[in-house]
């Protein structure tokens, strides 16, 4: 199963290792690591709460990562997503995608990103010196699902 | 069937799960019987557009169809990643 | 200096801690590592041999870190890239952009790639059963390149 | 000046780099110069689409002006990546 849903940090030179290890067929890896920033809402940021609704979530992210499997001549991919608490600076999510193209790599991890966002049942909480605040969906996120449309 | 709360509606609500008994036919009508329990269902469920439904875990819309359903869960909409 | 040109493998897992370390205010890093396959031009190859111009190789990498940084809100750049022998499996290049917003990210990688491609100074030269074969320029790369142009 | 020769230019020329005592005004006048010399270098120079030019490592054309350069390289389009 390429997809985990954990609490524990992950290893990106160690999941590139397992994606690529034997392998002389692959031509382009393309990886996003997604971190936990100290600003939220133009307000600094303590900590932050990633809930996620179990069972759906990797549900969700199979279809996601099956879908650019179906679009893209993909030859591996892996998907990590954290929950629970998270200090700035954290690693909350990795996508990997191999293929013998660059183009396609790049274009199936941004595709798995922006489905992500606005598929992927997580939530995220933000605690400031004011108290904690559930982020609010970004237009952004519905426009860039939207580009790959079809 | 069980119904579920993420995020700000679990906490208006006060709690994350519960076991709903019901005869309602959609999600619309499931949620105009919550909505009438009590001001904290209320207060969760004023807002439908800053809502989102999943019928045993895929996301649909409020009229999709609830009969012999497993599992219900209503959340805002996704901010992870 | 954020462009290196070696002979040496590189550690990704290394060369991300070191970008993102002690830093909160990151929210996105994207990398992307090309490698040696094992066919090219549909024949089997058994070994690669990178080529280059030394002085020119820095400045031209260097000019296109630039470029993106004069672009996109980057907050580090990283690139590496390896010459001389080269077997299947290897790899080839490391290109890591970290920015507070992931479409600047993947942008800024994209670009540095299709940049590279066509103006960084290397040549392959593949081996395979029946010898020697200098890699030919592709026309994808040049229209790669052309859809920066503005 | 130094004149380098890159891939498949330097194998044809057999030689990687030389220095060339040259008046040529422009990268053009040059190649006539070197193409005029020996049969290797009529060889490298025979096909100028498939050929770049840097000028002092920057890429340039071959209408350009190389009085007062130290280097001018002669190789195919890059490969790298």
């Amino acid at each position: 199963m390429s997809v985990s849903v954990q609490t524990e940090d992950f290893d990106i030179g160690a999941e590139m290792a397992a994606l690529t290890h034997g392998r002389t067929d692959i031509g382009a890896v393309v990886s996003f690591t997604g971190l936990v920033r100290d600003m939220g809402g133009g307000r600094p940021i303590t900590a932050m709460e990633l809930e996620h609704y179990p069972g759906m979530t990797e549900r969700a992210l199979s279809a996601i990562v099956a879908e650019a499997e179906a679009r893209w001549p993909l030859q591996g991919v892996r998907v990590i997503h954290r929950f629970g608490p998270l200090a700035p600076g954290a690693q909350i999510v990795l996508v990997l995608t191999a293929s013998p193209h660059r183009q396609a790599a790049f274009e199936a991890a941004e595709f798995i990103m922006d489905y992500l966002k606005t598929r992927a049942p997580f939530w995220k909480k933000e605690t400031g010196a004011d108290g904690g605040a559930w982020v609010d969906a970004r237009e952004e996120d519905d426009a860039a699902e939207a580009r790959w449309a079809r | 069937m069980q119904v579920l709360y993420f995020a700000w509606v679990r906490e208006r609500i006060g709690i994350p799960r519960e076991e709903v008994e019901t005869s309602a036919k959609t999600v619309m009508d499931l949620i105009e019987e919550l909505r009438a329990r009590e001001e904290r269902y209320a207060a969760a469920f004023a807002d439908l557009r800053a809502l989102k439904v999943a019928v045993d875990q895929d996301v649909t819309d409020f009229d999709a169809d609830i009969t012999g359903a497993r599992e219900i869960a209503f959340f805002p909409p996704m901010t992870g990643g």
